[in-house]
């Protein structure tokens, strides 16, 4: 039967490959901002999951926010970037290492 | 009489700090700016003396309770108080801090060169603050003055100091930091214990005994660094080459007896089975610093470096006299050794003090500090030879002058504890005389070694005036101690009552 | 039932599949694609647990304007494919072993350790005439109200944050200026100037 | 129908919306010249809202909006903070930003948008409202710290402090969704009172959860090993966004680990309490250890925060009313320190040169020595050393930690203090023992100077008289 | 009598303060002035003393005059105890002083340092005073440093010298050695007695002597034997005993007047007045006086032989007065404390008178003083000839002089004090003094024939400017002869068997060998007859007789003997190799303890390993924690994950 455990469990692989994703990554930024996407959805998994669970509906108006909010996160990203890019000419991982120590 | 004595005394010198600093910088040391800066601070420091004179007229000698008692809440939230009050312990060292400080702003009258403003007035702050760690009774209170006290002196060395300063003033600072953080913690813990930081009531407050180990421990590490004893002794050495001469004297004269202050007020009667579990090593330590040490002094080439070492092998005897105490718990012998200690560290005071001044001069002479560059002083600077001889002697720990009464004393208890801690400390007998008049024989007497030395001009007025009052202050304590020992006894006495307590 | 459970897996095999897709794809917009695929199989397995309202927010609002969002930008900078697809950080196997223990770490606690959960069962029924639309409706506005406000603010604010960031006045940007077309002159375009007629040599 | 009144206790942040949205508007319409008036409008909200947070003083505890609003005292205490470090940060800002071309209106709305995200966290009584708020405060960092576009070093920063911070909430988010599966609630008082109704609830799943939201509490105060984000972001913000970043925020992170640890999971101390003490204990070490190697000013102080931290959290680590108390107050205080501390790089710089080296410091005494002696009580309070407040911040943790029984604890901190006096001292040896190599007249304005001043004053007029704040802790986190 | 005693001591010190320190006001005269007349003040004042307590039966007086300190019931005061002993002290010190002081006038004419050395000389004659009037071990042992002092300031007064402020330096050294014992004689007093003050020390001796302590473990010693070891250790230092004797020749650097005073007529005494005052210490410890014997009798023999081979005229002196004060020891530990004393009186004169002969020689020749450059000199000198001539039948013991009545009894008294026992101490003492007896008649006359006979071997230069001395000089060596000659006539009897010392003195019945020979004492000229029967007599002759042969008949024997005795010469020349093993081995080897202590243990152990040590690992430390902070991304992600992932193990594994 599918439950709750089966939505944990995607939900938990997604958070997992996320932030593999964001550690083992060093080409692009882009793909970094993407990954974040991936892991509030594993969120948001989450959250549906234990909603159904609970049968409450406050775990999805969390979703609703969480939604939103990360829209908002993307636009300030994306904004991020260009203007690192504006100044770079690179969104290069590896090149994002003038301030180390 | 004033009343809130103790507090004027903290506070005037501080004002007077204060007051200079925001007269401003004054980096031309000739303008009058300058000398009206340098008067200031005279008369400030003058005044903390005179006033300080009320502490010894006032004072009681028949009672070990605290006197000159000011008390007002300070952070009621954790039970602090603005308590001072002095004993026969604290009065002597506070008269000592007045005495010397004058003497200090007169020895940097007109060799400051830099920055004379800010120089004077961290001496004065440094006193009031110094004053402020002797008087405290609150522990918290005490703390504060026992870390703030630590920054001017950061700055006299750092600022004035010779060729390599920073190293030594940032050692200094760091060293004693680490002792006193220690401090801080096992203050907490009396205070955890008994809900206050009154030093009263940790001084009977009941403590494991293992809890009183860990205090002892933390208290050592305080108050070793401070006196120094050895191991921790090596920053002594460079903070006083480097400091200019100011910081030097009261270095050697005050702020290392805050470590024996610290013993007395602190770890004897608050953790008396911790110090007793402990007495053994210390006794060691002592009698480590007084041989080692004198013998390390033996080589120094450096004369503030010899004087240094010097006063670590002195500050030994303070050790000494007041660890002996249990080897003699219940007969007479105890409070002698205390006793001999406190002296130990008021004479210790004014002769470190003249030594380092003897130096000052003739460093503002030549420039050097090696002892290779002198020679023949003598025959160019009669008076001041004579006063280096006088302090020298003292040094010596020869009879007549100060240093002789507290070591006299402790070797005496000492002999009675045991006879092989009396014959170790003896051996200061011969080594103190050692390398103190070796050096005098290499700098002092001879033929003239060097044109510098041929060209010496003797001690000018000002420099009479302070080796003068010191020599005079050095005899005195030697020819006749007994107002400084009845000034202590009764409190002595309280002392090693307390000491002998079993707290757990 | 078991029609569900074999739907189930296969888009959600299909989901896992397109997120490791996103993280190795070397091409920034193959990563983008997928992630989209990874939306809309997640939108589906949402549908499944009867979360409607989420599901398709997630596809109008993620795929529809986030998701074009990242494109363009990618667009935008001409990232050069070539320069940036190089191999993966030399963490990468120590990374990788981190993300199992954490995968192992999280199957412990998921189906091992989580006592008071029943495992496998299914998620009990929505009642009848449950809407789940509606029902998010009446807590959003009355029970949620700061929170939306709030949500409202974040919105701003990041319009706020992202012009502050990236609108710039260029100097030497060619822009129309309405008015001063209109109010043009012939003489303002045309100079005539006058110049002697050309000499024989 | 709703009897609106009773959300005048939201007032304050109302105010402030309302008051970010006029400015925000107003500033479209102000000519560059004249931006300063943008700046009189953000520190006139600001300064109302300090007046409608001092009108509006509650009396015990307030929940609105469903309980996911509270109001009590140490909302009330925290909210005038924050408010009064924005503004100063403000005040520092001004001359800088308009010296070096960025005084832009953004600068004020971004921070006014901040300090609203900051009060709803301090606010908050739900999960949901607490993730809101922080987001909003950390959205609008993530902007100012890229404010300087042209800059590489912060669009470099603001992109590091970005995707770790995504990060960051990416695992609140996920620990949140476990304590709501697990409790199934978000507001604290509900989950606090879910835990004492099913004992069972006390389980591993719920672990998870805190482990996870440990984790964002751990990013917002930048302990180790979630710190990384601090030096770089600490370094490549322009000055008065350091400033910022590094005021008031730190209290808003006070407050979320009040509202979640000790409002909703109090009761789960044991859990919690063990990984805070380790990421504080490497706090401490790491902090004060690396500091040592710094050169860059603002870096040193990034990794004297972390250091700080390693304190603030200790005392949290207790889990006693006086250790929470301690830990306010050290964040208080601290923060007052380091906005000194980074006003006085502020103070120094001049258009087109940060004085963030360490060595523009030298012979800072030579050239001003009142300002030589601020940054020394700044330098002093930052390592504890008494009368300086910094000193009594020590002490009133070290007290709770030892009063809780952790000498060992108690000892390890005074110890990691004593290679962190060193940096400090390294200051103050540049500026007094060092001569100057670099004679420029201080360029700042009067009001800044004054700023300054009472800033540096600031640290030992509270080290003498302490006792209120301390009290006043005390009394707000005493229940 | 409480003024006069405060007068005596008091006036030389006002003399050396004021000459002291405003000796450029008043310059030479008034310098010379005020110190003479305080120092006669003092000497009038002490005869007046000494006869009020001899002939005019005043009981010994025991005063207080301030409480230097109390603490802990233990009082130290500073005060006066005037009984015999003391007033016969106080009359040759302050006699001797009083002709020393004149005779510098002469002496030191043309130095610049005049005043200075007329308040030195001063200052000296109060600490002295202090020293012998103390009625306290603390008051002693000020006086005992004081004199110290002062000495170490005169040896070095010309302290442009090398060799003179290696001799003061060398001289202070050594004598703390002895202070080193000294002190813990006193702590060990204290100990035991819990007082300072003499009278009550000595009234628990008894208690004392039956108690003993553990020094090492398991092995108890008698508290009193290890008192007065401890002291007599003193003792050694400041009377030069072997082997702390090393200074006494170096200190003949000092100009001679001082020679004269310190270093042979007062200060070195001051051992031997110590140990004759502790007397009821040491009366209950055989054990002490057997060492206190051995180490005299040591000193007493040896030290004259390196006389013989010392060619500067100071140091024979010195050498002599070693061997002296050896003997002085050797009767002390006899137990014959009067005649201790009484030898101590005499050599007081007649050693003065030496040494300023000697001076007055070294002005005559330019401050020249190798013998060997000398010869002839009699007949440009004869007042200076014939002090010297007195001084030296004084120091022969020549039947008559003070020194025959004194040396004679004293030896009687060794050989008379069989209570060690038969064995080698007694024998060791006796044959040491006896044998002593030779050899000073050896070297006082090879010195006197070669100063004042034979062929004038000084330059032309010196010749042409030899003459006498002025008045200044000679009449204190004329002073100084009389009682020289004279004085054993009339007090041999009455100090040595006529109950001079009274109580001052005590003496244990059954060793009491002074008593013993009174029994058959029939006064002065008895002694005198019965002379020639005596070993003693004629060993003084052989000796004096061998100096004539050598070095008036033969004078180019002693080179030949010299020759043939080569290793024998070597080992007198460098006195035992004593200096060596001090200078090279001590010396050394405490530089070298400093210098290893210093380099290997406080530079390199302490500060460079612990200290510095520490903070470079720190900073080292610290430089490699930076390169955590790489600077990439992915790295800053994985410390947080890596972070989670621990806290997350934590939980599931470790909780």
């Amino acid at each position: 039967m599918i439950g709750l455990q089966h939505y944990l469990t995607l939900s938990a692989m997604l958070f997992v490959l996320s932030i593999a994703g964001i550690i083992i990554n060093r080409r692009n930024l882009i793909l970094l901002l993407m990954c974040i996407e991936l892991m509030l959805l594993a969120v948001n998994f989450n959250f549906i999951a234990f909603s159904r669970y609970l049968g409450d509906e406050t775990g999805q108006v969390f979703v609703f926010f969480i939604l939103t909010v990360a829209a908002a996160e993307a636009a300030i990203g994306l904004a991020i970037l260009v203007v690192l890019f504006r100044t770079r000419r690179s969104i290069n991982v590896e090149e994002l290492n003038r301030m180390k120590g | 009489m004033v009343d809130n004595l103790l507090s004027v005394l903290i506070w005037l010198p501080i004002a007077g700090g204060v007051v200079l600093l925001a007269m401003g910088d004054g980096n031309d040391a000739a303008s009058a700016r300058a000398n009206a800066m340098r008067w200031t601070a005279l008369a400030v420091s003058v005044l903390t003396f005179v006033l300080s004179i009320g502490l010894y007229t006032g004072f009681d000698t028949t009672t070990a309770a605290m006197q000159f008692v000011e008390r007002a809440p300070w952070i009621d939230a954790i039970d602090v108080w603005y308590y001072l009050g002095v004993d026969g312990f604290s009065a002597p060292l506070i008269l000592l801090t007045t005495f010397i400080t004058p003497l200090v702003v007169i020895a940097g009258w007109d060799v400051i060169k830099t920055r004379p403003a800010q120089y004077f007035a961290a001496f004065l702050i440094l006193e009031g603050l110094m004053n402020g760690v002797f008087s405290a009774l609150d522990g918290l209170l005490f703390y504060v003055f026992w870390e703030a006290m630590l920054v001017p002196m950061f700055l006299i060395i750092g600022v004035w100091g010779g060729e390599r300063r920073v190293y030594a003033t940032l050692k200094f600072f760091l060293y004693t930091f680490l002792g006193s953080v220690l401090m801080l913690v096992a203050f907490i813990y009396l205070y955890r214990l008994t809900g206050s930081f009154d030093m009263g009531r940790w001084m009977e407050v009941p403590v494991s005994l293992t809890a009183q180990k860990m205090i002892f421990i933390a208290f050592l590490l305080a108050f070793a660094i401070k006196v120094p004893m050895w191991p921790v002794h090596t920053w002594l050495p460079d903070a006083h080459v480097e400091a200019p001469t100011g910081g030097s004297v009261i270095l050697a004269a005050i702020l290392l007896k805050m470590g024996g202050y610290g013993f007395v007020r602190f770890s004897l009667p608050m953790v008396p089975d911790g110090s007793r579990y402990f007495a053994g090593m210390m006794i060691a330590l002592s009698l480590i610093a007084v041989v080692y040490i004198g013998f390390v002094a033996l080589m120094q080439k450096d004369m503030k470096k010899l004087i240094a070492y010097s006063s670590i092998a002195h500050m030994g005897f303070v050790t000494l006299g007041f660890f002996i105490v249990w080897h003699m718990f219940g007969e007479s012998g105890a409070v002698l050794g205390v006793s001999g200690g406190m002296v130990q560290m008021v004479s210790h005071g004014l002769i470190s003090g003249a030594m380092f001044l003897c130096v000052g001069v003739l460093y503002d002479r030549v420039h050097s500090r090696q002892i290779s560059d002198y020679g023949g002083v003598a025959n160019t600077m009669p008076v001041f030879a004579a006063f280096m001889v006088l302090f020298a002697m003292a040094n010596a720990g020869l009879p007549g002058t100060s240093g002789f009464v507290g070591e006299f004393m402790v070797i005496i208890a000492s002999f009675k504890a045991n006879p092989w801690f009396a014959f170790f400390a003896a051996m200061t007998l011969v080594l103190g005389a050692a390398y103190t008049l070796w050096m005098i024989k290499r700098v002092v007497y001879g033929e003239v070694a060097n044109d510098h030395v041929a060209t010496l001009e003797d001690v000018n007025r000002r420099e009479f005036i302070v080796l003068g009052i010191l020599a005079f202050a050095v005899l005195l304590v030697g020819l006749w101690p007994a107002p400084l020992i009845d000034m202590m006894e009764v409190t002595i006495q309280h002392l090693v009552e307390q000491a002998g307590q079993t707290k757990y | 039932m078991i029609f569900e459970a074999m739907l189930f897996y296969l888009f959600a095999a299909i989901m896992i599949g397109a997120a490791l897709g996103v993280v190795f794809a070397k091409n920034p917009v193959h990563s983008v694609m997928f992630l989209v695929l990874t939306f809309f199989n997640s939108a589906i397995l949402w549908l499944m647990a009867e979360a409607e309202f989420l599901a398709i927010v997630l596809v109008l609002v993620y795929v529809g304007a986030v998701m074009v969002l990242f494109l363009f930008v990618i667009m935008m900078l001409e990232v050069n494919v070539e320069a940036v697809k190089r191999g993966l950080t030399r963490y990468a196997p120590l990374a990788i072993a981190i993300a199992l223990i954490m995968v192992i770490e999280l199957i412990q606690l998921i189906w091992l350790r989580s006592q008071d959960v029943q495992v496998s069962s299914s998620f009990a029924p929505n009642p009848e005439g449950y809407d789940n639309t509606k029902a998010l409706g009446a807590v959003l506005y009355t029970e949620h109200v700061y929170a939306f406000e709030i949500a409202a603010v974040i919105l701003l604010l990041a319009i706020v944050a992202a012009i502050t960031l990236t609108m710039r006045k260029r100097p030497g940007l060619k822009v129309q200026d309405i008015a001063k077309q209109v109010s043009v002159r012939a003489k303002d375009r045309i100079r005539i100037v006058k110049m002697d007629a050309e000499k024989k040599q | 129908m709703m009897d609106l009144t009773q959300y005048i206790v939201a007032a304050p942040e109302m105010t402030l919306l309302g008051l970010i949205c006029i400015v925000l508007v107003a500033d479209l319409f102000i000519e560059q010249e004249r931006r300063i008036i943008t700046f009189w409008m953000a520190l006139a909200s600001l300064g109302a809202t300090l007046c409608i947070l001092l009108a509006t003083s509650p009396d015990g505890r307030t929940e609105v909006f469903s309980g996911s609003y509270v109001s009590d005292g140490l909302s009330q205490v925290l909210k005038i903070s924050v408010t009064g470090f924005v503004a100063v940060a403000f005040m520092y800002a001004r001359d800088y930003l308009r010296a070096n071309d960025l005084h832009k209106g953004e600068f004020y709305t971004l921070g006014l948008f901040g300090l609203l995200g900051m009060m709803i966290m301090i606010s908050a009584n739900s999960l949901l409202t607490m993730y809101l708020g922080l987001e909003t405060l950390a959205l609008s960092q993530y902007a100012l710290v890229a404010f300087d576009r042209n800059n590489e070093n912060s669009a470099e920063s603001a992109m590091k402090y970005f995707v770790l911070g995504a990060i960051a909430s990416g695992a609140l988010l996920y620990g949140i969704s476990w304590v709501y599966g697990v409790t199934g609630s978000i507001q604290f008082n509900e989950i606090a009172a879910a835990l004492i109704d099913d004992p069972a609830m006390n389980s591993l799943p719920l672990w998870f959860g805190i482990a996870f939201i440990v984790v964002g509490i751990a990013f917002k105060f930048g302990a180790v090993p979630f710190h990384m984000w601090l030096p770089d972001v600490y370094h490549g913000a322009r000055s008065p966004v350091t400033l910022y970043v590094a005021s008031a925020p730190k209290i808003a992170a006070f407050a979320l680990t009040i509202r979640i640890l000790v409002d909703a999971l109090g009761d789960l101390h044991d859990v919690w309490s063990g990984m805070i003490m380790v990421i504080a204990v490497l706090s401490l070490l790491l902090g004060n250890i690396v500091a040592i190697a710094q050169t860059n000013i603002k870096r040193m102080l990034a990794y004297s925060t972390i250091a700080h931290v390693g304190f603030i959290l200790l005392a949290i680590y207790t889990g006693t009313e006086e250790g929470y108390a301690a830990g306010m107050f050290y964040t208080l205080t601290y923060v007052v320190a380091a906005a000194g501390a980074f006003g006085m790089v502020i103070l120094l710089s001049r258009r087109g040169f940060e004085a963030e080296s360490l060595r523009d410091f030298k012979g800072l005494n030579a050239r001003s020595p009142w300002f030589a002696l601020m940054m020394m009580f700044l330098m002093m309070s930052m390592a504890g050393i008494p009368p300086f407040i910094g000193f009594f911040g020590k002490l009133n943790a070290i007290s709770a930690v030892l009063g809780s029984g952790y000498t060992g604890l108690a000892i390890l901190m005074m110890l990691a203090s004593v290679p962190g006096l060193y940096y400090y001292l390294k200051v103050i040896w540049y500026m007094y023992f060092e001569e100057p190599e670099d004679l420029a007249v201080l360029q700042a304005n009067t009001d800044t100077r004054l700023v300054m001043s009472l800033n540096g004053v600031a640290v030992l007029a509270l080290g003498i008289v302490p006792g209120w704040l301390w009290a006043l802790c005390l009394a707000v986190l005493g229940g | 009598m409480y003024s006069y005693y405060l007068t005596i001591v008091l006036a030389p010190l006002f003399a050396a303060i004021v000459a002291g320190l405003f000796g450029y006001k008043i310059g030479r005269k008034g310098a010379h002035s005020i110190t003479i007349g305080a120092v006669g003040l003092s000497c009038v004042l002490s005869f007046y003393v000494l006869y009020r307590m001899y002939w005019g039966g005043a009981e010994p007086e025991n005063i207080s005059v301030y409480t230097w300190a109390v603490s802990d019931g233990l009082r130290m005061e500073v005060g006066f105890l005037v009984d015999r002993l003391t007033v016969l002290m106080m009359a040759v010190v302050t006699f001797v002083s009083f002709m020393v002081h004149i005779y510098t006038i002469g002496y030191m004419h043309d130095d610049p340092g005049y005043q200075r050395f007329f308040s030195y000389i001063s200052l000296f004659t109060f600490s002295m005073l202090m020293l012998v009037m103390s009625n306290n071990f603390l008051q002693l042992f000020f006086g005992w440093e004081a004199v110290g002092l002062v000495s170490y300031l005169l040896i070095g007064f010309w302290f442009k010298r090398e060799t003179a402020i290696f001799a003061n330096l060398k001289a202070f050294l050594v004598n703390r050695v002895g202070d080193f014992g000294f002190i813990l004689g006193i702590a060990a007093v204290v100990m035991f007695t819990g007082s300072l003050d003499y009278a009550t020390v000595f009234g628990q001796a008894e208690e004392v002597a039956a108690q003993s302590v553990e020094v090492f473990p398991g092995s108890p010693w008698n508290a009193m034997t290890l008192i007065c070891i401890l002291l007599f250790i003193g003792a050694m230092g400041k009377s030069a005993q072997a082997p702390l004797h090393v200074w006494l020749p170096d200190s003949m650097e000092g100009p001679t007047p001082i020679s004269a005073l310190i270093h042979a007529a007062t200060m070195v005494t001051a051992g031997i007045f110590m140990v004759a005052r502790m007397s009821p210490l040491y009366e209950f410890s055989t054990t002490a006086l057997a060492v206190v014997i051995v180490i005299g009798a040591i000193t007493a023999f040896f030290m004259g032989l390196l006389g013989i081979v010392q060619n500067d005229i100071k140091r024979v002196v010195a050498y002599s007065t070693l061997s002296q004060l050896g003997y002085m020891t050797v009767a002390l530990g006899a137990s014959a404390y009067g005649a201790a004393i009484f030898h101590l009186m005499t050599h007081a004169f007649f050693k003065a008178l030496l040494f300023l002969a000697a001076g007055s020689v070294i002005i005559a020749m330019h401050h020249e003083q190798d013998i060997r450059k000398m010869g002839g000199i009699r007949k440009y000198m004869p007042i200076t000839y014939w002090t010297s001539l007195i001084g030296s039948l004084a120091l022969i013991g020549f039947p008559g002089t003070a020194g025959f009545f004194s040396k004679d009894l004293l030896i009687e008294a060794v050989r008379d004090s069989h209570w060690h026992g038969e064995g080698a101490v007694y024998w060791i003492a006796y044959l040491s003094v006896l044998l002593g007896v030779f050899v000073t008649a050896l070297y006082s006359f090879r010195m006197f024939f070669l100063v004042f006979h034979g062929e004038e071997r000084m330059d032309k230069e010196t010749r042409s400017h030899l003459h006498e001395t002025p008045w200044v000089v000679t009449v204190p060596l004329v002073m100084l002869a009389i009682p020289s000659l004279a004085i054993g006539w009339f007090t041999v009897g009455p100090v040595l068997f006529g109950g001079f010392f009274g109580d001052a003195i005590f003496v244990e019945h059954s060793r009491d060998v002074l008593a013993h020979i009174g029994e058959h004492w029939h006064g002065p000229m008895g002694l005198l007859t019965h002379t020639w029967q005596t070993p003693v007599f004629w060993l003084a002759m052989g000796g004096l007789a061998t100096a004539v042969y050598l070095y008036l008949l033969r004078p180019d024997l002693p080179a030949k003997i010299k020759a043939k005795v080569e290793g024998l010469y070597n080992l007198l020349d460098r006195k035992y190799y004593f200096d060596d093993l001090y200078i090279k081995g001590f010396a050394a080897w405490g530089r070298g303890i400093g210098t290893a202590l210093w380099k290997h243990g406080d530079q390199f152990l302490i500060d460079g390993v612990l200290v510095n040590g520490t903070a470079n690992s720190v900073g080292k430390l610290a430089g490699v924690m930076r390169q955590l902070q790489s600077g990439y991304l992915y790295t800053y992600a994985f410390a947080m994950i890596i972070g989670l992932t621990m806290f997350l193990g934590w939980l599931i594994w470790f909780r």
